[in-house]
């Protein structure tokens, strides 16, 4: 099976990603879903922008009064952060260098948990101190739903890579799984992606009103 | 044969169908299920021109008419015409383009099952309490109000359907990219694998509005959040939106892979190239980038104001010239051939006229000024069903009777074939051209009757009868499948005689692994270029040697019934039923199982040896 | 199928080269990384500023998209060749993303 | 933009197609029977537009009938292999640029009228007392019945709307509960009753037309909005200005019709009982609008309909208060008052029937 043949760095090929038919497919296949997905999300984006401030009564906490930019700050830092270190994952995948990719791999994970354990944080709060829950308004409807979906795929961005590392943790790289590592990333890139738009157009446009 | 196909027995062979990962036997699974619900959404149609066939008629209640209304749009939409024209991408767009397989074999497969299980969930609720009500566009303010689970069933079943499409389309464009032939470049592409490309790429940038909208609803009805509920600030226009920024290509998803089986069965039966392939293509594209820019034009009474309505009004007639274009192709792709009425034939040609009437009532439509008066009233109707019935429904049926010797190795009736053409194109006008009159009498749609002295009884009367041949028209094809199915007469590779794509290169069916060796592409029409040097078969593109192939797998269907589970559960809590939240999660824990068993374990599939195949080559082709 | 792409005949040398275009592409990814913490920090500090709404706004958004496109192509790589569908699909879907955002902040008014 | 829709009033007017529509329909409720400016307006669009498609019907025919009838294959064709043609690259212009033409014809009077329509600048003219200088009519659309409110008259009815002709009449339209459209086909185009918000619009009622239908057209609601959504009709009375002015004064003077007979008296006993929680039967009605939660009954004995679709007789007037449920399934009356015995409903009828404004 070419697909388990063992390698060593130097007949690791430069694409290991789409050096097979299934790589190549799996690749462009990846890049498509997230064309949806910049649609999906911008429906959300498009939501939260119609209905942000939407309140049933004025005396309910609006935007302004719910951010707090330097948790959102420290946010944004810890998955800036994550995505340099998947790609210092990917670069060591290239050099087919497996433990070193691990190594940043962990690293990407940590910080992704880290952002998460803020996000719940900052949710309980505003919950707790303002009563801006999912139910209490289509503000709130809304804010949840789009911060919440980017959270979901943050979640599902930590489970999967923990799974692929632990998977492939005795058998290292081979053309099988190195598709897979490079997708992952391309999602752990798309998510960051995502938050830029979020910490700009839901935090920083919210404080500016 | 090689070992993988033997086996069998009844239980073996509905067991194969559960696990299979063969592009050619999901195509059929979409031809039963999409069918089976053509035929239940057809009863639907026959119920409500029953209903509405005299004034103040009592046949059904008004709260079961606007169920059976919404359920016959939704099904037709949803549930018949998208899984009938999969069902063709899959038979045919692999075979079109010298591929083994799709992409991703296993994901075709899990695309049917959502689409299937998404089905039969919306179904359930004929038995569960009542169906949806709201109309198959299911306006927020209505679907927030109506009570009981219909529209639960509704938004969830969708939900389930919709990922398997877009997953579907996904596939079909890395197949189209990524698996062409030697030789076959973009501009070689038969054009029915252009619009099956086109298609998939509005599915995958139309399907997540949906997804979206879809979301929206199902926590505003089971979660309590308040997306459309005005009085916690919410706005039931973003529905709107959602629904047309979807719902508008989606009636171009429908439409192109129906352009596309005209554009095949056409060339074929004129001996003729087809007229201006590269402007078809061109149009192609240009119709589905037009299509996301003009749904608003299903909004132009809801207030947008003039502006917008004006944008929308002028971006919308301009789809009218890329059609056009197919539409003089298509006649000069006739002019100058040599024309042979098949069946697939007739329909092409009744299409034609049939679409353009259909097409320009649409441009009517898009005279906003003049759409506050027709919107919403039986113009519409007769609108779409020209455009649906006579483009869409037309393509399928012409499809069907073209592609039935390639899918299943035998020849449907030609006799039968053309009398329930003739049945079911008069019923088709009688049913519909009328109805515009309707309209503009003043009849709105989705009533549920009507009374006397308004001047409808005729018309309507009318419009009942038609429906009635249309059923006679289906009873006849369906007979004439079974006739054919039990005579089973066999079939040569290119049984029409003038095929011209590289589908018609092989047996019929083609075997599992399609082709032995990847033939090479020499130019358009690649079959019938070779047809025309005297070859008997394709030239190759490599020698004899090992086919990969995908293994089964039974995890399609159950990542797909997880979801059917969970549904059930996301329903029921609304309901406070105790386990309700038990059976979401674990219908989760299915699909989400599932998915992990897929991810760990190792797939790498298997091959067919050199030898199994060179076996093969004694047996001939199965004719 | 699984090729291994070398240009040249010596694989060794191919193998150096390689390494050598990977390491560099690192630093560009380093540099363009840094950016865009710099740009992050410039948009909080704008807010921060506390100027005029019509300035930050189109300001900060700006910032936004320049930092998207680093990640796009640095990070996802999407100038590589072999990318030509993903951007012209990531395109589309930018597309449609815009207009559905215009739509929404603009004929939703109620 | 007038003097191009009265040249294609001429012009359709000799139109054959125009005749033959115009055949069709109620001339109450027909769109093809213009009695307004805006319906008229529309109607000159259609027929352009109709027009229009008939050329191109027409062209498509022509090359479709020759290719179909010239190119079949005859016996002893069987061999022959056509020539094999790519395209023809004029041929593709012009049926590039003629379309192109021909919508670009359409695109001018749509963009025009559209803004037409949408020109409700005079609504917002006020006078020194803050009343509206046009007249303006609210509606408001709820479950399967129509309210009509004149905020600058003080006046509220139901059911039936009275407009004065040969005059623009505006109109702020919303819906209470779910999504209904307010649409008169035969005096112009419909407008959305949304929840979220009011919309704006106007139309003008032609009188020599209205005369010819005896003052009265028919509406209808188009936006599905449950069981009874085909039965939410409801009428208009389109008087001329005179006889206008004189049922403003007669809806503002009045007080509130005192029955005569006994049995009415009985009635209202009844009806101020059981019914005045929703019904009010006087056409001012103070109470906020979400109080308004049942058609306003002061013109009752003057109606059309019973409930928009029964005739206006004493004896569907009984039927509807026994059993609502049977005539319009779904409706918000159902159930909410007890049960009535026959004699009681006949009281209420008696009562019901005799609330006039007008003689
Ligand atoms: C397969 C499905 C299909 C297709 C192909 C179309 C095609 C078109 N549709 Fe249709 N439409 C529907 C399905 C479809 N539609 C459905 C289901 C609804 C109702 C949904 C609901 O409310 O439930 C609807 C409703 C609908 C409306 C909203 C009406 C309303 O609710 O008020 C409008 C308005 O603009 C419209 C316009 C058009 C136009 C301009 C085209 C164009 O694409 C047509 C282009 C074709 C031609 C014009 C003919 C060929 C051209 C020539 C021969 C060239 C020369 C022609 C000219 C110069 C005119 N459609
Ligand atoms: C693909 C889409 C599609 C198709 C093919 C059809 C097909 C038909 N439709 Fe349509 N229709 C819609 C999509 C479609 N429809 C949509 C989207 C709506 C709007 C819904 C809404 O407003 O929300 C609509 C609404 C609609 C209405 C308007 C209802 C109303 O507004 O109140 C009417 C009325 O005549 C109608 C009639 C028909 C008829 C007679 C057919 C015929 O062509 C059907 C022909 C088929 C048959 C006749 C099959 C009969 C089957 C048998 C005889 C065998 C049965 C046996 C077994 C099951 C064992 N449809
Ligand atoms: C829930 C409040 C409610 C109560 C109580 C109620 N009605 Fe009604 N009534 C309605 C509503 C709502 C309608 C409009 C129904 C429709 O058209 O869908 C209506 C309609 C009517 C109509 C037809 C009105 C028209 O404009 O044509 C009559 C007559 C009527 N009611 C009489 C009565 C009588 C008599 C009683 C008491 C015995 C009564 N109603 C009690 C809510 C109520
Ligand atoms: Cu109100 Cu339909
Ligand atoms: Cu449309």
């Amino acid at each position: 099976m070419h697909a388990e043949e063992k390698f060593t760095p130097k007949t690791w090929p430069a694409a290991p990603e789409k050096s097979t038919l299934e790589g190549k497919n799996k690749f462009l296949g990846f890049w498509l879903f997230l064309g949806g997905e910049t649609v999906l999300f911008a429906s959300l984006f498009a939501t939260y922008l119609a209905l942000k401030d939407r309140v049933p009564d004025q005396s309910m906490a609006h935007a302004k009064d719910l951010f707090e930019l330097p948790t959102v700050f420290l946010a944004t830092m810890l998955l800036l952060f994550s995505s340099l270190t998947s790609v210092y994952a990917m670069y060591h995948m290239k050099n087919y260098n497996f433990k070193k990719m691990q190594a940043w791999l962990l690293i990407t994970v940590l910080l992704g948990v880290g952002f998460l354990v803020l996000e719940i944080q900052e949710f309980n709060h505003y919950v707790h101190e303002f009563h801006h829950t999912f139910t209490s308004s289509a503000f709130g409807s809304a804010f949840y739903t789009l911060v919440g979906f980017h959270g979901g795929h943050v979640a599902f961005g930590l489970l999967w890579i923990t799974s692929l590392m632990l998977r492939n943790a005795k058998r290292g790289l081979n053309l099988y799984n190195a598709p897979k590592f490079y997708v992952a990333s391309l999602y752990w890139h798309f998510i960051d992606v995502v938050w830029v738009f979020i910490f700009t157009v839901v935090y920083l446009m919210g404080m500016v009103g | 044969m090689s070992s993988y196909a033997q086996k069998k027995g009844f239980l073996g062979t509905i067991w194969d169908y559960l696990t299979t990962v063969d592009h050619k036997k999901i195509a059929i699974l979409y031809l039963i299920s999409g069918g089976f619900f053509f035929l239940i959404g057809g009863l639907e149609a026959l119920m409500i021109r029953i209903q509405l066939a005299v004034p103040n008629n009592d046949f059904v209640s008004a709260g079961l008419y606007n169920e059976i209304l919404t359920m016959h749009g939704t099904t037709m939409i949803f549930l018949a015409a998208m899984p009938l024209i999969f069902c063709f991408l899959n038979a045919v767009v692999p075979l079109q383009i010298g591929a083994r397989d799709v992409a991703f074999p296993f994901v075709n497969a899990l695309g049917f099952w959502l689409f299937f299980f998404g089905g039969v969930f919306l179904n359930l609720s004929w038995f569960l309490g009542g169906a949806p009500d709201a109309g198959w566009t299911s306006y927020a303010s209505l679907s927030l109000h109506s009570p009981g689970h219909g529209i639960d069933f509704y938004a969830l079943g969708l939900q389930i359907a919709g990922a398997g499409t877009l997953i579907g389309g996904i596939n079909f464009l890395v197949t189209i990219i990524n698996m062409r032939a030697p030789g076959m470049t973009y501009m070689r592409m038969p054009l029915f694998t252009w619009t099956a490309f086109v298609t998939s790429a509005l599915i995958l940038f139309a399907f997540p509005p949906l997804t979206v909208g879809l979301f929206l609803m199902i926590f505003d009805r089971m979660f309590g959040s308040n997306f459309f509920v005005v009085a916690g600030g919410g706005n039931t226009i973003i529905w709107e939106h959602f629904f047309w920024i979807f719902g508008h290509p989606e009636v171009y998803i429908l439409i192109l892979p129906a352009f596309g089986i005209f554009s095949e069965i056409l060339p074929v039966f004129s001996r003729k190239r087809l007229f201006g392939y590269s402007s078809m293509v061109f149009a192609t594209v240009l119709i589905g980038f037009l299509g996301f820019m003009v749904w608003a034009h299903h909004m132009f009474t809801t207030g947008l104001g003039p502006i917008a309505n004006a944008i929308f009004a002028v971006a919308t007639m301009a789809i009218a010239v890329p059609t056009g274009i197919k539409i003089f192709n298509w006649i000069f792709t006739m002019w100058g051939g040599s024309v042979k009425f098949t069946t697939p034939m007739l329909y092409a040609v009744a299409f034609i006229p049939t679409f353009v009437a259909g097409g320009v009532t649409g441009i009517m439509l898009a005279v906003a000024a003049a759409d506050y008066q027709y919107h919403d009233s039986y113009f519409v109707v007769a609108h779409f069903h020209y455009v649906i019935v006579g483009g869409v429904v037309f393509a399928l049926l012409a499809g069907l009777h073209f592609y039935w010797p390639k899918m299943f190795g035998t020849m449907l009736n030609e006799a039968m074939g053309k009398i329930s053409f003739w049945l079911f194109l008069i019923g088709f006008h009688l049913t519909f051209f009328i109805q515009h009159f309707l309209g503009l009498m003043g009849m709105p749609r989705r009533v549920w009757t009507y009374l006397p002295g308004q001047g409808f009884e005729t018309a309507n009367l009318i419009s009942s009868i038609g429906a009635a041949f249309m059923g006679i028209a289906v009873i006849v094809m369906v007979y004439n499948v079974i006739h054919t199915q039990v005579r089973g007469v066999k079939v040569s590779n290119d049984p029409w005689g003038d095929g011209r794509t590289l589908e018609w290169a092989i047996s019929s069916p083609p075997p599992f692994y399609n082709f032995k060796q990847t033939p090479l592409v020499r130019g358009l029409d690649a079959w019938w270029l070779e047809k025309m040097e005297g070859k008997k078969e394709m030239t190759p593109a490599e020698p004899v040697g090992d086919i990969h192939m995908p293994n089964n797998s039974i995890l399609p269907f159950f990542i797909a019934m997880g979801l059917f589970v969970a549904a059930f559960g996301a329903m029921y809590h609304v309901d406070d039923k105790p386990w309700a939240i038990p059976v979401l999660i674990i219908g989760f824990i299915i699909t989400l199982g599932s998915m992990f068993l897929r991810s760990v374990v190792d797939d790498h599939g298997h091959h067919i040896h050199k030898e199994d195949l060179m076996d093969d080559k004694d047996k001939g082709v199965k004719a | 199928m699984a090729n291994h792409q070398s240009n040249s005949g010596n694989p060794s040398v191919d193998y150096e080269y390689r390494r050598k275009k990977n390491a560099e592409e690192m630093k560009h990814h380093v540099v363009s990384f840094a950016l865009m913490i710099f740009l992050t920090l410039v948009a909080f500090a704008a807010v921060y500023a506390d100027m005029s709404k019509w300035f930050i706004v189109p300001f900060i958004l700006l910032l936004a998209a320049v930092q998207v496109i680093l990640q796009l192509y640095y990070f996802m790589h999407m100038s590589h060749k072999g990318h030509e569908s993903p951007q012209m699909f990531l395109f589309s879907g930018v597309f449609v993303a815009f207009l559905t955002i215009l739509t929404f902040s603009t004929i939703i008014w109620w | 933009m007038k003097h191009w829709l009265q040249k294609w009033r001429l012009v359709s007017a000799i139109a054959v197609l125009a005749l033959v529509l115009s055949g069709c329909g109620e001339p109450y409720l027909s769109t093809l029977d213009p009695a307004g400016t805006v319906a008229q307006s529309q109607y000159d669009l259609m027929i352009l537009s109709t027009l229009i498609m008939v050329v191109v019907i027409v062209v498509v025919f022509i090359i479709y009938i020759i290719a179909l009838t010239r190119f079949r294959r005859r016996k002893g064709d069987d061999k022959k292999i056509p020539k094999q043609i790519e395209g023809n690259h004029k041929l593709e212009i012009i049926w590039t640029t003629i379309p192109i033409l021909l919508l670009l014809i359409l695109a001018v009077p749509t963009v025009s009228a559209t803004f037409h329509f949408a020109d409700t600048s005079a609504m917002e003219k006020k006078d020194k007392d803050g009343k509206h200088k046009e007249l303006v009519v609210n509606v408001r659309a709820n479950l399967y019945w129509w309210e009509f409110e004149y905020p600058d008259l003080g006046i509220i009815t139901s059911q039936d709307l009275v407009i004065p002709t040969d005059q623009k009449v505006y109109f702020q339209v919303k819906a209470s509960d779910v999504k209904h459209s307010f649409w008169i086909p035969s005096i112009g185009g419909k407008i959305d009753a949304n929840v979220d918000g009011v919309n704006k619009f106007w139309l003008e009622v032609d009188n020599d037309k209205a005369e010819n239908v005896g003052n009265l057209f028919y509406g209808k609601c188009a936006e599905l909005c449950g069981p009874s959504h085909g039965l939410m009709d409801f009428k208009v009375k389109a008087l001329n200005q005179d006889d206008f002015k004189t049922w403003v004064s007669d809806m503002q003077n009045v007080k509130e019709s005192q029955p005569t007979t006994a049995l009415a008296q009985e009635g209202q006993k009844i009806f101020q009982k059981n019914c005045i929680s929703c019904h009010a039967v006087t056409p001012q009605d103070s109470r906020p609008e979400t109080a308004r939660s049942a058609p306003n009954l002061a013109t009752f004995g003057e109606r059309t309909r019973v409930a928009g679709i029964l005739d206006h007789t004493k004896e569907n007037v009984k039927k509807w208060i026994k059993d609502p449920e049977a005539y319009k399934p779904g409706n918000k009356m159902t159930g909410a008052y007890g049960d009535l015995s026959d004699d009681q409903v006949n009281a209420l009828a008696e009562y019901l029937m005799g609330l006039k404004v007008q003689d």
